[in-house]
């Protein structure tokens, strides 16, 4: 029992990107020669299932933990219990709203979905007919990138209408049919965002499917589809994050709290946008996952 | 006397069906007014009609002191008619108590129950029943027998002005009937009017004043039940001349033994019974309720497990442990309890009837030759007089008497070497139980072996070569067949508690 | 079938107890084989602390079970415990912190709101004569919806409610006894429970619950009013659906509008283990809440044992499915 | 109750399809409204491109609801369809992508796990007599588990199988008629939906279904091995699921682990629209087919007319709701 032992709670696990998030995290875990875990819940409604996975952490009386908060008023309690017992808090992906995470490595999801908007109107000459599809209309990343999005646009691309903003729950088989339905209500539509994985390649899908000429599609995250359908031109570009890079600073974070070293209050671990040009970069390969 | 019910002109239709055509029956308080007609002539609809189930299409119910006829069970029920169902209908999960209370339970404040006054009153009323059952009582544990008494209470339990029973003694045995009289007896002396209905004509001569006699959906005629010969009643009902001739007892001494049981037993039901039958053999079963007759059957069809004993098919060790394992070893059964065991209630009567032999309509690649099964199905039909608009009506909307038409045809198509049939002619009218009578002795001279278990005397001594008796659980004797046994020795044998040696 | 596990006892209370010991303390082998598993496999598994998290992390799921018990025994089914759950609680939300009002109302308006839905399903299932699956997969949908319109797609927070996280999280057991802390939401699931035991046994209603899942068609032949007393059911347990949502806000201290998809078949799944049959007419509320624990215990005892989480489903699945069998073999064997 | 509906026409061809007009035509009313309604609504509605779009959406979810037809009609229910499904496309992906073996092996070994998960099913529920609710949804939770284990987390990808993708996305029917490019994928519905429907009304096997879900102990004494059938009938059901896993993993050219959850409730919602009852023993593959069209068309239409998600959801409860209703009243009617 000499091994320090780091839970990480996540919004999610089998997604690639937490996959990834978790490979980060084993990485650190491995160099720094602590034993961790790594769970989330099926979707990103389930609060309350989160805050269960929270408390079995707890409950085995860890160094410290790791915690992507769904919703980070609900959380409260049980990480002040945790701050009480002195297990510092490491928050990851999306912050949360309290002073006791010791520090929060993340991604600025609306930073990155304005960059989104702004590709997008380079891409489509800063006029004409855009639309969104969403992986989630209530958690905190759907909300951030669909209205960093729109927000960009609103304020800087006045001939960009925004046509429709729909959801698919970041399932692919449901974001096809999502994008298909946009397609086909609007015939002279001239770009579309999907704001994680599973929503991109349904883009993706939905127009290989319809055979839709002229979408410039922009995607978020990585995965093997999502750089096929760039390489191959079918997708303009895409935001990734830096996933590995949140899972493995997240580990390191929580062995120095546990060190009682002093941590700056957010590690940014930043989002790149990626192309056929740039996509073997290594830069960006290094972000990149499938 | 007033007069209590006064129906005329009634006229029902289902589709395909013209089930009653200007129908006319009263009822008088303080009689027993008995309702006859075939299978299907449209007795139950008519009852169902004066006891809110259905609505009429045509014509007039008058019941005294009301303005209006019943349009729901509850308003006949406020109007003083209770009926017992023809087809049971209890709640299985509940008690024998909560079932006779349904809709009326004791209650105290704020909707709680009374449980104790429930259990009291039930028990009062099963007492006026001779009846020895514990109000607590699972009902789906309860045999038919069990389960028609509990209907029975039920209905008392109302202490209505008009008492519906549609073939309330179907199920029961002769102990049963007399104590149901009794009751009926003293019910009549309190000014209740009853309607009886049933297919055991000896009853009618027992305890109905008026007969009424209907057929085709249609009234024929009311008459005085004492001075109504039973042949003229018949007659009215079938529209011919029924004959049933006792037959000759052949001979099986040289016949090969077809099934013989060894000391079966299970758990506190059963012991030891053994017995054998040889081919060309009818075996009546005989006993009171619970005996274990058709727990005996059920073990040899391989529906219930056995806890010790042997079965041997043709002289074979047969480890029978399904009813597949049995029907493949040329055993047959057909169950007492029509409704739940019997048949898919709302599959045709063309798909029950092939049920058990559906391999005679397979193709190899597992196809069905309907048209093969429509064939035999319109054979069936047409042999056993089953009333049905046509094979593919769903089997739930026939006739009481007619759904067991069509689980006897079940089993005739089968054809196995060893038939056991349980109740056979529950609920059958006369004319065609001659009919199913004659059919089982054809079976029987082409080789077959039959095991008949029936509750009504008459009917095992009538059919049987051979009466094995029960006494709970143990077989106590088996007596000869035709007219030297007597009611007496049966029912001796019938209540002998002690295991008693077996003299075959 | 046996009969007695079914029906609870209808006499005294001693008397209630000898049978539940003798009927249920073998159907409790399940639950008690996993926590003994549990406790032999890690030595952070049997801490107060964490039986306390797996009591509260019954809670809520417990309390939408005993609901959905109700709709079960009538041989219905209810497929909108969870959204239903939400909407109650953002009922609530809307009451408190959107208008304003004081606390009982808030109460009030999620457990009105639950037997409100709760008459509606029952007035589709009695009068329309919509399958129970249907008319509760509508309601799952419509209040799922409604749940986002209302809240406006997003948590309603209680922060301005003092007190409303107490309803859950407080411990009114923990301050009479300090070394027992059970959280309120765990007490609340009890209460719940012995007064859905209590109308089940020995009310009119109860008596009903088991009536229509054994033979509707005999109780209406009775005269009794099926659709009245049917619709009646589902709004009781629509009125504790509502108690389920109060409890899950006050212990997020939020109203999340989208969740509750899924905790239906989870709530179901609990009945069913706990020895309800899904064709109406047996059930009992102490076997679903033992249902409910038995999955409680198996979710956070495999997250202690830190077993990866692909393989937690698959072990759950294969427990769920083994817990049940035992139960099986117990009742065939005591017959 | 009608009979008519429950029991497929025996004889010949011409039969049924008269038959099939007679009965079905109205049931087809509330699919023809809700056409009519989006079709006003929206221009856009109406085209070829959007009808193709809108069968497409139903391939996989009528295939999954055909095979859980199969299960509902012997009185049972399969919660473990959608996670089956990925579960055969993730053993498809092992085959094809991670054996490299030719296509064809793929095809068999989806289909083949497909029917080897439902012989477990069905010998849980047969033999070891778990009630199916419990069966399923171990196995649900087991496969959605051993999806994640065998994939390593990780979407599958059929790049290296040329021609996958065309079992769901290529158009046999279009290279014949160019105009009519229905993708395969809809064509192996109605294929399955087809051969499903010739199962049921003209096999025994198809009659045992019915009679099972009918009075399942009447069969047994009729001598019937009734569990060998329910086995094989969960197979043949298990069997189709693995066609629906072959269909999703060509329409997303990647066998995706994590896929398939929620997939069951849209499937046996399909099924009960479709008129088939959860108590068994009545229901029709077209019944099937409908009901599945109805929730295709309706979440396309309100995606095409771009209706507010939350209201989306809201409006498809009620009008499932009230499409069963008015399937009620016509078939009380006919009576
Ligand atoms: N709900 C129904 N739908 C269609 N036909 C029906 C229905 N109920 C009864 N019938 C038909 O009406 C006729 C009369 O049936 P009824 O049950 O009244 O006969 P019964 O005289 O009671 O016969 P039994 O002696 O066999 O009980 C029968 O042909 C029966 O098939
Ligand atoms: N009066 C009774 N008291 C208790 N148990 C009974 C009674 N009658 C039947 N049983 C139960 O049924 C078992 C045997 O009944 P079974 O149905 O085999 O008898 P049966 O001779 O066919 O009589 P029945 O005329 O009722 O069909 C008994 O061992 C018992 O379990
Ligand atoms: O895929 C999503 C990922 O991109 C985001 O960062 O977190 C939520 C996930 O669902
Ligand atoms: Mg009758
Ligand atoms: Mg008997």
């Amino acid at each position: 029992q000499d091994e320090l032992y780091i839970p990480l709670v996540s919004k999610g696990f089998q997604h690639q990107f937490w996959q990834a998030v978790q490979a980060g995290a084993e990485q650190a875990a491995a160099e720094a020669g602590v034993r961790i875990t790594f769970e989330g819940p099926d979707n990103e409604t389930m609060v309350d299932r989160q805050i269960d996975m929270l408390a079995a952490a707890l409950a085995n009386n860890p160094a410290a933990i790791g915690f992507a908060a769904l919703d980070s008023q609900a959380a409260i309690p049980l990480l002040r219990q945790a701050h009480e017992a002195g297990i510092p808090i490491v928050a990851f992906d999306s912050g949360v709203d309290s002073d006791i995470p010791v520090t929060t490595a993340t991604t600025d999801n609306r930073a990155a979905a304005a960059l989104a908007a702004d590709k997008m109107a380079e891409l489509i000459g800063g006029a004409g007919k855009v639309a969104v599809v969403a992986h989630d209309q209530t958690s905190r990343t759907g909300i951030d990138r669909r209205d960093g999005f729109l927000d960009q646009m609103a304020a800087n691309y006045p001939d960009i209408e925004v046509v429709s903003v729909q959801y698919g729950q970041g399932d692919q088989l449901q974001s096809t049919e999502v994008a298909k339905a946009i397609l086909i209500a609007n015939p002279d539509l001239d770009g579309l965002f999907g704001t994680n994985e599973g929503s991109a390649i349904g883009v993706v899908n939905a127009v290989r499917e319809l055979g839709s000429e002229g979408v410039t599609i922009i995607g978020y995250d990585s995965g093997k589809a999502q750089t096929d359908a760039i390489r191959e031109g079918l997708m303009a570009g895409a935001i990734t994050q830096n996933p590995v890079g949140i899972g493995y600073e997240t580990v390191m974070a929580a062995v120095k709290a546990t060190n009682g070293e002093t941590l700056p209050a957010i590690i940014d671990t930043g989002f790149y946008y990626y192309d056929q040009s740039n996509i073997d970069d290594a830069e960006i390969q290094a972000v990149l996952y499938d | 006397m007033t007069k209590l019910v006064e129906m005329s002109g009634i006229e029902k239709r289902f589709p395909g069906v013209h089930a009653l055509k200007n129908v006319q029956f009263d009822l008088h308080s303080g009689e027993v007014h008995a309702l006859m007609g075939e299978n299907g002539a449209g007795k139950s609809t008519l009852m169902k009609i004066l006891s809110g189930v259905y609505t009429r299409d045509g014509g007039t119910v008058d019941i005294d002191g009301f303005d209006t006829p019943p349009d729901s069970p509850r308003a006949a029920q406020d109007m003083g008619i209770g009926i017992i169902h023809q087809e049971l209908s209890l709640m299985n999960d509940l008690t024998a108590a909560q079932n006779v209370f349904i809709g009326r339970e004791p209650r105290r404040s704020f909707g709680r129950l009374d449980e104790n006054a429930l259990n009291t009153q039930t028990a009062e009323i099963f007492a006026s029943m001779k009846l020895d059952m514990d109000p607590r009582a699972q009902v789906g544990d309860q045999t038919i027998a069990r389960q028609q008494l509990i209907e029975i209470a039920k209905a008392l339990s109302y202490k209505p002005r008009v008492l519906i029973m549609d073939e309330p003694t179907a199920a029961l045995n002769d102990v049963e009937i007399a104590e149901l009289f009794e009751v009926i007896r003293r019910l009549k002396a309190d000014g209740v009017g009853i309607i009886y209905i049933s297919h055991k004509m000896d009853e009618i001569k027992r305890i109905a004043d008026r007969v009424t006699v209907m057929r085709d959906g249609a009234w024929i005629d009311t008459l005085d039940a004492a001075q109504t010969p039973l042949a003229k009643i018949i007659e009215l009902m079938v529209g011919r001349e029924v004959k049933d001739e006792p037959p000759v007892i052949p001979d099986t001494s040289g016949a090969e033994t077809a099934l013989e049981v060894r000391g079966l037993r299970r758990g506190r039901e059963i012991h030891d019974v053994s017995f054998s039958i040889k081919q060309g053999e009818i075996l009546g079963f005989a006993g009171l309720m619970g005996a274990g007759r058709t727990e005996v059957a059920r073990i040899i069809f391989g529906a219930d497990p056995r806890d010790g004993g042997e079965i041997l098919v043709h002289g074979q060790p047969c480890n029978i442990r399904s009813p597949y394992d049995a029907v493949g070893a040329g055993i047959g059964y057909l169950s007492e309890d029509r409704k739940h065991f019997g048949l898919a209630l709302d599959m045709t009567v063309r798909a029950n009837i092939a049920m058990a032999a559906m391999g005679k309509f397979t193709s190899k690649t597992g196809v069905l030759n309907e048209a093969a099964m429509k064939q035999t199905a319109d054979g069936f039909i047409k042999q056993l007089g089953i009333r049905t608009p046509s094979d593919l009506q769903d089997v739930g909307l026939l006739s009481g008497g007619n759904q067991q038409k069509v689980v006897i045809a079940k089993w005739l198509l089968r054809d196995c070497d060893i038939l056991i049939f349980d109740e056979p002619t529950r609920g059958i009218d006369v004319g065609a139980k001659s009919e199913i009578y004659r059919l089982l002795e054809d079976l029987a001279a082409q080789g077959r072996a039959i095991i008949v278990i029936s509750s009504e005397l008459p009917e095992v001594m009538r059919l049987s070569h051979r009466i094995a008796v029960m006494c709970e659980g143990r077989l106590t004797g088996i007596l000869p067949g035709g007219a030297d046994t007597t009611q007496e020795q049966i029912m001796e044998l019938a209540t002998r508690r002690e295991a008693a040696p077996v003299g075959e | 079938m046996t009969s007695v596990t079914t029906q609870p006892a209808p006499s005294r209370a001693s008397k209630i107890l000898g049978a539940l010991m003798h009927q249920r303390l073998l159907a409790f082998a399940s639950l008690i084989v996993l926590l003994i598993v549990f406790s032999l496999a890690s030595p952070n598994f049997m801490q107060t602390s964490n039986m306390i998290a797996i009591l509260q992390a019954t809670s809520v799921n417990g309390v939408l079970a005993i609901a959905a018990t109700l709709v079960i025994i009538t041989g219905g089914i209810d497929l909108s415990v969870g959204t239903m759950m939400t909407f109650c609680a953002v009922m609530a939300g809307v009451v408190l912190t959107k208008a304003g009002l004081p606390l009982p109302l808030g109460v009030v308006a999620a457990i009105g709101a639950g037997a409100f839905c709760g008459l509606c399903s029952g007035t589709f299932v009695a009068k329309l004569k919509i399958p129970p699956f249907i008319a509760t997969l509508g309601m799952m949908l419509i209040l799922k919806g409604l749940s986002l319109v209302i809240s406006g797609t997003r948590p309603i927070y209680f922060n301005d409610t003092p007190g409303f996280d107490l309803i859950s999280r407080g411990s009114l057991i923990g301050e009479v006894l300090p070394f027992l802390p059970i959280p309120n939401g765990v007490l609340i699931l009890f209460i719940v429970a012995g007064a859905a035991s209590y109308i089940l046994s020995r009310t009119v209603l109860g008596r009903y619950c088991f009536a229509l899942g054994s033979n509707e068609e005999a109780v209406r032949l009775s005269g009794v009013n099926t659709d009245r007393w049917k619709i009646a059911i589902y709004a009781l347990s629509g009125a504790i659906v509502g108690i389920g949502g109060l409890l899950i806000a006050s212990r997020l201290n939020s109203a999340q509008p989208a969740l509750g998809l899924g905790y239906e078949l989870e709530a179901i799944a609990a009945v069913v283990i706990g020895g309800t049959s899904l064709s109406g007419g047996r059930g009992t509320i102490i076997g679903t809440l033992i249902g409910a624990l038995i999955m409680a215990v198996l979710t956070n005892g495999l997250r202690v044992l830190s077993v990866a989480q692909e393989w937690q489903t698959v072990v759950t699945g294969a427990i769920i499915i083994l817990a049940v069998y035992a139960d099986m073999m117990r009742r065939r064997k005591a017959n």
